[in-house]
């Protein structure tokens, strides 16, 4: 099974590759020039000449992808235009924020979601069912700006029982966790719903009660230890999702997660930075499906023989 | 399990108790900065493009600029400058000392007017030929032309001192991890996105003459916090977790003046809202459709409903505070409806059927109207689309970030764009209608030798503030009546303070906070 | 006494469409150390009648509408979920139809065994496990112990049905209902478990129930015969009897048409028409439809149970009273 | 004798790859270097038990798939070398019935298209009327009322699908059908209609049966000759017929003797084999039954049998053929001309 | 048997969609998505008809009015017609929600058919393809897009389309490659059948379910999603009143006049939930198992 991790794992270098260079072309087709936001009134010609040589933008684009790729390989994800500090350094300081507030809100999008499954699975058709598939869907239906702007009326001006933005405690995370949550607990539940169904039809699940095993068991032990599966394989992909996806309720909520900064450094066409930070975005993605892979095997046996 | 669980939450709510403790003995401002100076750059203000407000704070500059227009001595106890303006004599403030304690003398001054040639900023000092020390404390700045603007050069942000010292010792880094000033308060910590904290120079006694208090500050500490979307500030005001709102949203002016508590400050604004038209895009290479749409636009409709008369309409391309600014009122430019149709009229755009107008060949009155995707700029751009239509003509707006926006003046394909700037000296019209800026920042693409000739010699010929002043407004009047802008308003500054902020009673400064934070005080 | 009495048991369950009764009034019973073969085609309610007795019903959404089914005396419909519990996988054990999905995917088969067997008797797990092993060992499993720690995708057709029978096994049952056990399986492998169940039966002299479709299986197992055709019991005796001297229509009809070795070209009969399905079970006797002897008071009139010779019990109007060639 | 199909030395191998690079580690043979013969008119059964290849053999005579190795030979044409065209053309003369009448059908096709499918594939240009009536026609062979046309597969029971899949492979009056376990999803009493009207309609249109189950009694019924398949291979050839004819091969005899008879006369039997058919991936040498086989010298276990003629018309491969038939003349194969 | 002659017995067989349809009777949650997603269509189409007001005329005396009898749901920052604005904005989200779908479903499915068929090397880069779009965060995706293609509805509609198509080939690829498998595609090819037919003739049309069901809950992301995009400045242009730019216009109004945000807002959500009942259920009509028990 490790082999088949190993390779999985040389895979992804292509892809990485593949990735890198995708990213590259896609933000030096968006025109724009990270420099005409730093020149102001009164600048010289020169000094653009200098920041121009500094940054490499004068030289054809295939030979800035491969001076980057060379730094990048020797761990140099070269330094920001606009805010003049290592990239590197600028997403070390963006990342908790990110990670934080992500995982924070997978996980309670799982246990959302999850929970609003078995409900809606144990339930089928009837009320509860279809209330459960509602709260579930609430998140989908609405953008995240609007619904944290909302929860920020009630929760912080109304009933101010919790910040309105900020980024240094804990309780500056509930709000847009829970924002972020809402958006991620529908899919969630729709398909926990969906396997759980699936699993209870089962042949083996009529075999359990046959054994005399009572429901509760056959349901926690059987039919969501088989239908958590998928649900973790899709928590796996979403890894990458945590990490960029949040940018609207980092905005609203103002925390300065890797989403706001690739947000900004886009429109302000800063390059190394959109390259570092997809990148990391990429990394992300590629260590998440890994570690769906790894879960998946875990779980499932049969995945785990075929992986050999 | 459970006990662990307990012990953790008494140290949690001991840690909560503690820092709040602390803050109550503390005097900490928090300010809610100004949104377009977020993801600031570097507080290096010799290599600084974007400048954060703070700045001020941290570092002294030679000068302060009074909002009566004159400047006044900082570190820079006094000067004479020479007859014919080209060597000017400088006595500097002595015992002021930067925050790593290097001291600040003649040797430092040299170095700082020499190092600025090096960074985007140059041309600030552009016009010294050479600085010699003439004692510890005395310099003499030898000029290669007569400069008047120097004195504004001096008292701007940009011209910013820092410790010679620290400034060779910490490198590249310096700005970034290091900074090292001799102003009011200390640099403590800066996490980008989300704040910058400054705590008092208790050391500083040298406040510059514009101020009360000579030092060291009232308030301990400054906390800018990096909050972006309007309605979070506004909200982080009411609940009072903010005390300084820069830049209020018009739109929210009266809900925070309806809150007793809070306070609105109004300063006169450095800014211009105007609509560039690009005079090589037919039909607007034609003068009387500029004047035409010039005259359709309603300055007063859109200060009083887009603005909510939180500045002024706009009827030149700078800033009232401008002398340059105060031209002959014919000459300026005012909505008239019936002047905009008789020009469109007369250009040969007569009004079509379904109420748009058109030329003889049948070619429709529709221009590409471009604006930041910004809240202001669209709802600008959405009610000059209105007005437009009320002469005949036809906008199709596109809203674009501001590096797509660039990009595309550069290739010169817009037509009308609504745009702004902020600048405090009339030399800005030379950044936007100089010939050699074609595309940006020259978006209106203005080509003209009567211009560019006037521009020079307003730009290098004026040996004094007066002359100056004259060169520029013949320059001014000579553009304004080529219509290639239709300026329409001017914002006021907007902050909004709250309750526990004590303000100095009688203001001198031309600007809000900034070195005045030493006559501050907070409840 | 019995083992087990089936009386008069019809079963429903709730569809989109409405109530379909897939089971009417079906009787018989089973004694310890006898082998009851209950024989059909698709839609006869052979499982249905092992769902009734498992009380698995209700998790299927149906029900036992009527009749009684009587486990050592004791009602099973009159007794709570929880009770039942205590006699599903216990006392009662089910070898369900597929063996290749009727093992959850995700556990170890040995896990699976233990599972159900501590679930009813009070056993360090230890110990359940030493005994899941010798039952899997009984059962002809080769290296049991680590047969035990495997998944059940590992193992072939045979050993899972094997790990399935010794999940219905461990607990010491008294009687085992095994639904169509060998249907999924190799002839070769058929074989092998057929001769597995006739040995566990006499070595622990409990009742078994063999619900398939293979008249050949019953012929060489069971010791009775129970014929089912849309629901109903249309024949039931000795199994030598019955297939000496089949008296119903269908169950003559169905012996011919099942190829034999020797049987002469061209030899083979058909039975006309097709299986009914639940919702289109027809009334009168439901045979009638594929009947050759088919006369107008089939169509009308369900028959009784008759007793016919040789202890056979059958379902149809030509034995009744009422009978007569020419109507 | 006139042979129809020629089969010849094919193989079919399914490759498995593991390991960092997914080198090839193996193969599964599915067909393992076979050769045999089908005659003009005749019914000719394979029987096997799950992974024999019999199914994969049927694939790769109808060109399904392509062999690993070896040839078919279609009335002397290798179906394996031929142009589209001409493939297409063969598809009108071999047609194959598959084992689930259900997922034979495209669910979402009702019958009528499903048989007017046929004359568009094969480019047959005809009249709306004309395949109208082609298609009643169809209908009636098969033993289907003329409504049935209008219905969607899951609205029909499975003998009535059956014989709808079997109306589709006659459309083109095929001459030579693959019948793979034809009955196997069905009930018993269905098994029988569907038979009969197999050899009702092989007799009426001169039609050749490669007929493939698992049930030997059926094929012996069936057919006139049996192929045995165990893992890949021919293990014997034999006429029909087995209550006098006498296997020769010991797998042959275990398949026969496990088949349970409705006849509660037979004594009860022990099985005559243990363990379960063995993974087709990466076989040993040897014999492929040896792991199983009561009668296992040295021998087997390091030489394949080839398949060698014993008598005229039967065909073993095994070391030590069970040598009663020879001894017995009444074992004698009845066609053996 | 009887009858072999007589031609007109046959009858075009009966369309499955009128029984799948009376299918949906029974089902209350889907019967009031169809009903939301039939009145949305109604308002699109007749929407200048059923507005009070010109989506577009300004009144700037009658800035931010609650609302009113005059002005149902108020005004907004210009003094237009928040209702009508509304009204006329369905049309613009129905617009971006469908076509950007469709186009996305077109591509994908072709893709992805081709991609699940064929296998191979195809079917690899489309999986890595589909795998990076579908795990990098869609707002991100679609922004770096709209910033390249430029802005303005058609341009978020090639965004959305260019963001989502990985989603359907990933799935259609998988009920390609378990179609595949089924006899009946088997017994096609052996009547001779070419690799197109069998594609698009049987595997496609039994495919296509899901992405259907998946299409319709995603036209409820692509309206939500151009809505994200205008918030952060990349969605419809002024003045069209989209619902995405109605609300991300209306956040800096929130506390001031909440009806410019709430109402549209409102109306998304009913539109989004409606898509995602009648997604929902469609799963359950165009389930063919289900069709099988009778």
């Amino acid at each position: 099974m490790w082999q088949f991790f190993l390779r999985r794992l040389l895979l992804m270098i292509p892809i990485f590759f593949v990735l890198s260079v995708i990213i590259f072309s896609l933000i030096h087709i968006v025109p724009g020039n990270p420099l005409d936001n730093l020149m102001g009134p009164g600048m010289t010609k020169a000094y653009e000449q200098e920041m121009v040589k500094k940054y490499n933008l004068d030289k054809p684009l295939p030979v800035q992808y491969l001076k980057w790729l060379n730094n990048m390989l020797h761990g140099d994800l070269g330094s920001s235009i606009i805010e003049k500090r290592p990239v590197t350094e600028l997403l070390l300081h963006h990342l908790p924020y990110s990670l934080s507030l992500g995982l924070t809100a997978i996980a309670l999008s799982f246990v959302q979601g999850v929970s609003m499954g078995i409900i809606s699975a144990a339930a089928k058709n009837t009320i509860f069912d279809h209330l459960a598939m509602m709260i579930a869907l609430f998140g989908v239906t609405i953008p995240a700006f609007w619904l944290g702007l909302i929860f920020i009326l009630i929760f912080a001006v109304w009933l101010n029982w919790l910040p309105v933005s900020g980024s240094g405690t804990l309780s500056s995370l509930i709000l847009p966790a829970v924002t972020v949550a809402l958006g991620g607990a529908g899919l969630i539940a729709r398909v926990t719903r969906v396997a759980m169904l699936e699993v209870a039809s089962k042949d083996f699940i009529v075999m359990l009660h046959a054994k005399g095993l009572g429901k509760k068991a056959i349901l926690l032990k059987h039919v969501l230890r088989n239908a958590l599966i998928p649900v973790i394989t899709i928590l796996g992909l979403r890894i990458g999702w945590v990490l960029g996806g949040a940018v609207t309720v980092e905005i609203v909520f103002s925390r300065p997660g890797l989403g706001q900064l690739l947000i900004s450094a886009l429109f302000r066409r800063d390059y190394p930075v959109i390259q570092g930070a997809m990148l990391l975005l990429a990394m992300g993605i590629i260590l998440g499906t890994f570690l769906a892979d790894m879960l998946y095997a875990f779980a499932d046996p049969r995945v785990r023989d075929q992986t050999h | 399990m459970k006990k662990r669980l307990g012990s953790f939450l008494l140290m949690l709510a001991i840690l909560v108790a503690m820092t709040s403790v602390q803050a109550r003995a503390e005097k900490v401002l928090n300010i809610a900065g100004n949104p377009n100076e977020l993801g600031v750059t570097t507080f290096n203000p010799i290599k600084v493009e974007l400048n954060h407000d703070a700045m001020t704070l941290i570092y002294d500059k030679f000068m302060e600029w009074g909002a009566d227009g004159k400047f006044y001595p900082a570190l820079a106890e006094s000067w004479t400058i020479s007859d014919d303006g080209l060597t000017w004599k400088m006595v500097l403030k002595q015992g002021v000392k930067f925050h790593d304690g290097s001291p600040f003398n003649s040797e430092v001054a040299k170095w700082f007017l020499e190092e600025m040639k090096t960074g985007p900023s140059a041309y600030m000092v552009g016009a010294i030929d050479n600085v010699e020390i003439t004692g510890p404390y005395t310099i003499t700045l030898h000029l290669k032309n007569p400069e008047p603007n120097m004195f504004f050069n001096m008292a701007q942000d940009f011209m910013c001192i820092p410790s010679m010292v620290a400034y060779k010792k910490y490198g590249e880094e310096f700005g970034i991890k290091h900074v090292v000033g001799s102003g009011p308060y200390k640099f403590e910590s800066w996490s980008p996105g989300n704040e910058l904290v400054l705590v008092k120079n208790a050391d500083y006694t040298w406040g510059p003459s514009i101020v009360d208090n000579k030092g060291p500050a009232r308030i301990d500490k400054i906390v800018y916090k990096d909050t972006k979307e309007e309605s979070t500030r506004f909200l982080e005001l009411k609940t009072g977790k903010i005390d300084v709102v820069y830049a209020v949203p018009t739109m929210f002016i009266s809900k925070i003046e309806e809150d007793k508590s809070l306070r609105i400050i109004r300063m006169p604004g450095d800014e211009l809202y105007h609509m560039v038209m690009n005079t090589q895009s037919p039909p607007l290479d034609n003068e009387l459709v500029r004047k035409g749409i010039a005259l359709a636009v309603d300055q007063e409709s859109i200060t009083k409903n887009v603005f909510a008369n939180a500045g002024k309409p706009a009827f030149t391309y700078l800033i009232d505070s401008l002398a340059e600014s105060k031209i002959d009122p014919k000459d300026e430019i005012h909505f008239d409806l019936e002047g905009a149709k008789a020009a469109l009229d007369k250009a040969g755009w007569t009004m079509g059927k379904d109420g748009i107008r058109q030329d003889k060949d049948g070619n429709k009155l529709t221009l590409k109207m471009v604006a930041k995707n910004e809240s202001s700029y669209r709802r600008a751009a959405e009610v000059i689309q209105a007005q437009l239509a009320k002469v005949g003509v036809e906008a199709k707006i596109t809203l674009m970030d501001p590096s797509s926006i660039r990009a595309y003046y550069k290739k010169g394909e817009h037509q009308l764009a609504i745009r702004s700037y902020n600048w405090e000296n009339a030399d800005i019209l030379e950044w936007f209608l100089n010939s050699k800026r074609m595309g940006y920042p020259n978006a209106a693409m203005w080509h003209d030798n009567e211009s560019d000739y006037l521009m020079q010699k307003a730009m290098t010929r004026s040996r004094s503030q007066e002359e100056r002043e004259a060169n520029f407004k013949e320059y001014h009047t000579y553009v304004l009546n080529k219509y290639v802008w239709a300026p329409f308003y001017l914002p006021a500054k907007v902050f909004a303070v709250g309750s526990r902020v004590v303000l100095p009673k009688n203001s001198r400064a031309r600007k809000f906070m900034k070195i005045e934070i030493l006559d501050w005080d907070l409840k | 006494m019995s083992l087990l009495v089936v009386d008069n048991v019809s079963v429903e369950f709730k569809t989109r469409d409405g109530i379909v009764e897939p089971l009417s009034g079906i009787s018989f019973k089973i004694d310890a150390g006898e082998i009851l073969g209950l024989v059909g085609e698709t839609g006869s309610g052979k499982s249905v009648t092992a769902q009734a007795i498992m009380g698995l019903l209700p998790f299927l959404n149906g029900r036992v509408s009527s009749g009684r089914i009587c486990f050592r005396d004791q009602d099973l419909l009159a007794i709570s979920e929880d009770q039942y519990q205590k006699i599903r996988g216990n006392h009662i054990s089910l070898i369900s139809q597929n063996p290749m999905t009727s093992l959850d995917p995700v556990y170890k088969v040995g896990d699976q065994i233990v599972e159900g067997l501590r679930q009813h008797v009070v056993i360090a797990r230890d110990d359940a496990v030493k005994r899941a092993v010798n039952v899997m060992t009984s059962l002809g499993i080769p290296n049991s112990e680590k047969v035990f720690f495997q998944y059940p995708h590992q193992l072939s057709g045979g050993l899972k049905q094997r790990i399935v029978i010794a999940m219905g096994l461990c607990a010491d049952p008294h009687l085992l209902i095994a639904d169509e056990p060998t249907t999924a399986l190799d002839v070769t492998v058929q074989a092998q478990i057929v001769e597995l169940f006739r040995k566990t039966v006499a070595q622990r002299n409990i009742g078994l129930i063999m619900i398939t479709h293979d008249l050949g299986v019953i012929s060489n197992l069971c010791d009775t015969v129970v014929v089912m055709y849309a629901g109903h019991v249309v024949e039931k005796g000795r199994v030598q009897e019955v297939f000496a001297n089949p008296m119903h229509p269908y169950t003559r009809a169905l012996l011919k048409c099942i190829p034999k070795f020797g049987m002469p070209e061209r030899s083979l009969k058909a039975i006309q028409g097709n299986v009914p399905s639940v919702s289109t079970f027809p009334g009168g006797c439901r045979y009638h439809l594929r009947c050759p002897d088919m006369k107008p008071i089939c169509m009308t009139e369900a028959p009784q149970t008759l007793q016919a010779g040789n202890g056979i019990e059958v379902q149809c109007h030509q034995f009744g009273p009422n009978w007569r060639e020419e109507l | 004798m006139n042979s129809l199909v020629e089969v010849r030395h094919l193989s079919k191998f399914f490759p498995v790859t593991g390991g960092l690079m997914q080198r090839r580690i193996g193969a599964v043979k599915a067909v393992n270097d076979i050769s045999f013969d089908i005659y003009k008119g005749e019914s000719l059964g394979v029987v096997g038990e799950s992974g024999c290849g019999k199914s994969t053999l049927a694939r790769l005579i109808l060109n399904l798939i392509r062999p690993t190795s070896g040839h078919v030979l279609y009335d002397g044409q290798d179906v394996n070398r031929i142009s589209k065209t001409e493939l297409r053309e063969l598809r009108r003369k071999m047609q194959m019935v598959f084992q689930d009448p259900h997922s034979s059908l495209d669910p979402r096709i009702s019958i009528y298209r499903s048989l007017e499918e046929v004359f568009t594939i094969q480019k047959e240009k005809l009249s709306r009327p004309k395949i109208n009536e082609r298609i009643l026609e169809l209908l009636g062979m098969v033993g289907l009322k003329p409504e049935h046309c209008r219905s969607y597969p899951h609205q029909l029971s499975g003998g009535q699908k059956q014989r709808a899949v079997i109306a589709r492979a006659l459309a083109m009056l095929p001459e030579f059908i693959i019948l793979d376990e034809p009955t196997a999803a069905l009930d018993v009493s269905v098994q029988a209609q569907i038979i009969l009207l197999l050899q009702q309609l092989g007799d009426q249109f001169g039609i050749t049966y490669l007929f493939i189950s698992h049930d030997l009694a059926l094929v012996d019924y069936f057919c006139q000759r049996i192929i045995v398949m165990y893992l890949g291979r021919i293990v014997e050839i034999t006429p029909a017929d087995l209550s006098r004819q006498k296997p020769m091969h010991p797998y042959t005899k275990v398949l026969k003797e496990s088949v349970f008879v409705a006849d509660p006369l037979a004594e009860p039997k022990a099985p005559r084999i243990e363990g379960d058919v063995p993974s087709p991936f990466n076989l040993p040498e040897g014999c492929v039954f040896e792991t199983r086989c009561e009668y296992a010298q040295n021998i087997c276990r390091k030489e394949s049998p080839a398949l060698r003629q014993t008598m005229p018309g039967r065909f073993v491969a095994c070391h030590f053929p069970l040598i009663h038939a020879m001894e017995d003349p009444s074992c004698l194969p009845v066609d053996a001309k | 048997m009887e009858n072999t002659t007589n031609q007109n017995q046959i009858i075009p067989p009966a369309n499955r969609w009128i029984r799948r349809l009376k299918k949906l009777k029974n089902n209350r949650a889907g019967v009031l998505g169809l009903i939301i997603i039939a009145g949305l269509i109604i308002t699109a189409l007749f929407a200048d008809y059923i507005a009070p007001y010109s989506y577009k005329a300004q009144d700037l005396s009658l800035m931010n009015i609650p609302p009113s009898m005059d002005h149902i749901m108020g005004t907004d920052e210009f003094g237009r017609d928040v209702f009508s604005r509304i009204i006329l904005g369905s049309r613009i989200s129905v617009y971006v929600g469908v076509v950007s779908v469709g186009l996305s479903v077109l591509i994908g499915s072709l893709l992805g058919a081709l991609a699940g068929y064929y296998e191979g090397w195809l079917d690899r880069v489309l999986s890595t393809v589909t795998d990076l779009t579908w795990s990098l965060p869609e707002i991100l995706v679609a922004l770096l897009l709209v910033a390249v293609v430029g802005a303005g509805v058609e341009c978020v509609i090639i965004a959305i389309a260019l963001t989502y198509w990985a989603q359907y080939a990933r799935l259609i690829r998988g009920q390609i490659l378990m179609l595949k498998n089924e006899i009946y595609v088997e017994a096609t090819r052996s009547l001779g059948a070419t690799d197109f037919t069998i594609l698009f003739k049987h595997l496609f049309p039994n495919a296509i379910a899901p992405v259907i069901v998946a299409a319709t809950i995603g036209i409820g992301q692509a309206i939500v999603l151009e809505a994200t995009l205008g918030f952060l400045g990349m969605g419809a242009q002024p003045p069209l009143p989209s619902w995405g730019a109605m609300m991300s216009n209306g956040t800096a109004y929130l506390f001031i006049s909440p009806w410019v945000i709430i109402f549209p807002g409102l109306a998304m959500m009913i539109t989004v939930f409606g898509f995602n009942l009648f997604g929902d259920v469609l799963v359950d009509i165009m389930d063919i198992r289900e069709d099988t028990l009778k």
